[in-house]
């Protein structure tokens, strides 16, 4: 069971119109070799689902530039002036969630759960089209679960199992996400071997990463 | 002392020894500079972690950490990092103390608009809503008028971010309290008359008994 | 060769190169003993670890590493820690490929009950209701009866543990599927005839076209 | 601010009638000094909310035996014949629950949830007295957040603060617990000091610990 793969190999997974989950927060933990190679090959009519629409030429960003964003659903798209020209211009859709619930509905859509209730976004737009409920007098919106076909994700140290350690504020969504798409592609800085690392340490166990792409041969 | 300035360092004198604590990007960042030596706090960066500390040294940049601003930052000892469910369970579950958010508009209510100006401005709630809804205590943070034009009004009008959670108003002027009555003035700025600050506040304000002064 | 041994032999080879397998405590555990070489199964622990590796030598028991069961364990490389809630987002959300389970009744329609007999013996359901819900594949490993009782029923009197999740019965008689149209009889152990399987089991099989003999 | 407390100190904490929760599961990551403070104490009229009810001899299952426990929430009993037998003579409240369901209530009053929507029950008799919703054609039912007045916990290694890091499979409910009561306190083995801990490795915040007894000294 060999999980590592090449660039190639790993984009070749992504097709037109998929629904895609990309870690990371305006760049810092993002996949970013899995978005450049992403950018290059142009797969197109993308459902994006990510923390926010990066930078114009810096994560996911460049997706939304090069037009191969048909729907974006984010907590935030003030950095990319792109993002909002498309929006506005009817071109592409454009989903605005709160962060917590996003992360919230990443990790429903992973863990089994048909929703949840939060308290966020009670009294705001947020709540057209959602089933309000009151548990104890407190009134909460009912949020689905969000998956994707494919997650693309960053990860510090990998074993070659698919083990994921993070460094820093990089594992955001990342961990997230491995749990809650179809496949799951992770891009990695350093592969090592199973056993070396504690099992105390690892953030994201290894079932649920399909393959690997080990950016630091690159 | 620049206006910003002297705002940041009003709201440091909110924070208590203990708290936890989430800044907004802008005006509320410069408030960690402004705590005092014997308050200890700690500041949580909803992108994932707690032990927010200062701005690294030129050449000492881990682009690993940064803050909810996508500024190079630097996590001091003791800190934690942690993904973003678990970051907003922290931000939802009320852990966190104290919450300093910017804001478009304000109201009597305590209710806050500060993610999007419909047809102009739409730049995303981000982690603004679950703060503001989860935090124990929510400051705002700003210019009391925007161009002239009031900021504190009796309704707000743009989408609000949430509903009746604001706690704590700090403007230049003064210091504003949402209560069931509505907006009670506890401080004000003596470069400033009662009547200045009212004329700047579309909303009615009741004047504290014990008016003081705003020190910094 | 001891039923329970049979049964379990009869299981391990149900299992795939790179399944996640979580296996109940009793006969269905022993399955653990009988994968072959050539399949790199991953045992997860309800309790809050993938990679269960068989009992420590005596001497070198760390009772931090233990299994459902609370026995001492070992935890293979490539293993890892986790909480319950991560635990169980792994199962119910149907990252675990077979949970292999005892019953106290199964039923034609894949329902199962195996967590309390009502007045007598209230174990409770601990994670079985989790794990018959969320994994990908329900077996139940068990004798075919017991004490003469029928256990394979047309349908099941005691409280479910989950209706309608069962995919595959194993016992010392032979392997059941659970189909739409009812319990498919696909192998044999030819020690009995198709007369006393039949006998020992309330609910009517059908019998595969392609019934087999059970090979362990 | 120091949090390092006397086990006396800790135990003066809990009051008869209140809810507690207790980690660990079978015993394996409970806070056993902690619970044979509290046997010794004699606090009663408790309500427990814990995996397992332990065995006679070993965790909870003595609070369970020497009677202080009016009300239990678990998953698992039948490894302690007493709580069968105070729950069928009527002496002890038992609410079962699946233990997927338990985790999740127990890290949903921590985090400000409302409640979630889970398969788990659904069929069964955990249905009972629940609301049951249906999404995009699947049942579920909803289960309500689970707090307490004091969380007890064990974990392995904690610094001054309170970070906690947890060795092998103790981990399971103490993380959860530490975040969904008014009041925790953690039994370790081993308390750092503030920075000796790679802020990585930490499971469990320290924001979310009141107190610490170092069982190390004992």
């Amino acid at each position: 069971m060999n999980k590592i793969i090449s660039m190639e190999e790993a984009i070749a997974h992504v097709k037109d119109g998929m629904t895609i989950m990309v870690g990371g927060f305006l760049g810092c933990g993002s996949p970013h070799r899995l978005i450049d190679a992403l950018v290059e090959k142009g797969v197109k009519d993308l459902t994006l689902i990510c923390n926010d629409s990066g930078f114009a030429d810096i994560g996911v960003g460049k997706l939304v530039v090069n037009k191969q964003i048909r729907k974006l659903i984010a907590s935030h798209i003030g950095t990319n002036r792109e993002t909002g020209n498309q929006m506005n211009a009817g071109e592409m859709e454009v989903v605005l969630v709160p962060q917590g619930t996003l992360a919230e509905q990443v990790r429903a859509g992973g863990s089994g759960l048909g929703g949840f209730l939060t308290p966020t976004g009670v009294g705001t737009v947020v709540e057209e089209g959602k089933q309000k409920i009151e548990i104890d007098g407190k009134a909460y919106l009912l949020e689905l679960p969000l998956r994707a076909d494919i997650a693309l994700i960053a990860g510090e140290t990998i074993d070659k199992f698919g083990n994921i350690v993070y460094s820093g504020a990089t594992r955001n969504f990342n961990h997230l996400m491995a749990t809650a798409a179809d496949t799951v592609i992770v891009e990695v800085e350093e592969v090592v071997e199973v056993g070396e690392l504690d099992p105390n340490h690892v953030v994201t166990p290894g079932i649920f990463v399909d393959y690997i792409v080990n950016g630091g041969d690159k | 002392m620049d206006k910003k300035e002297f705002i940041a360092r009003r709201v440091a004198r909110e924070l208590k020894d203990g708290d936890v604590v989430n800044l907004g990007i802008g005006l509320p960042t410069m408030v960690a500079n402004h705590v005092p030596d014997t308050v200890n706090v700690f500041f949580q960066s909803e992108n994932g972690f707690i032990g927010l500390g200062p701005a690294p040294e030129e050449g000492h940049e881990d682009p690993n950490i940064v803050n909810a601003g996508a500024q190079c930052v630097t996590i001091l000892p003791g800190g934690v990092f942690f993904d973003s469910s678990i970051s907003f369970g922290i931000i939802r579950g009320g852990h966190v103390d104290i919450t300093v958010l910017g804001a478009l508009q304000v109201d009597e209510k305590g209710n806050l608009a500060n993610w999007m100006i419909p047809g102009k401005m739409v730049p995303g709630m981000g982690g603004a809503m679950d703060l503001v809804t989860g935090a124990k205590k929510v400051i705002i943070a700003m210019e009391h008028t925007v161009k002239g034009n009031h900021k504190i009004l009796k309704e707000c009008n743009l989408p609000l971010t949430a509903a009746g959670e604001v706690n704590l108003i700090v403007t230049e002027m003064g210091v504003l309290e949402v209560t069931e009555d509505g907006l009670l003035l506890k401080e004000i700025n003596p470069e400033y008359t009662l009547e200045e600050v009212q004329a700047a506040t579309e909303a009615k304000l009741i004047v504290d008994d014990n008016l003081k002064d705003m020190v910094v």
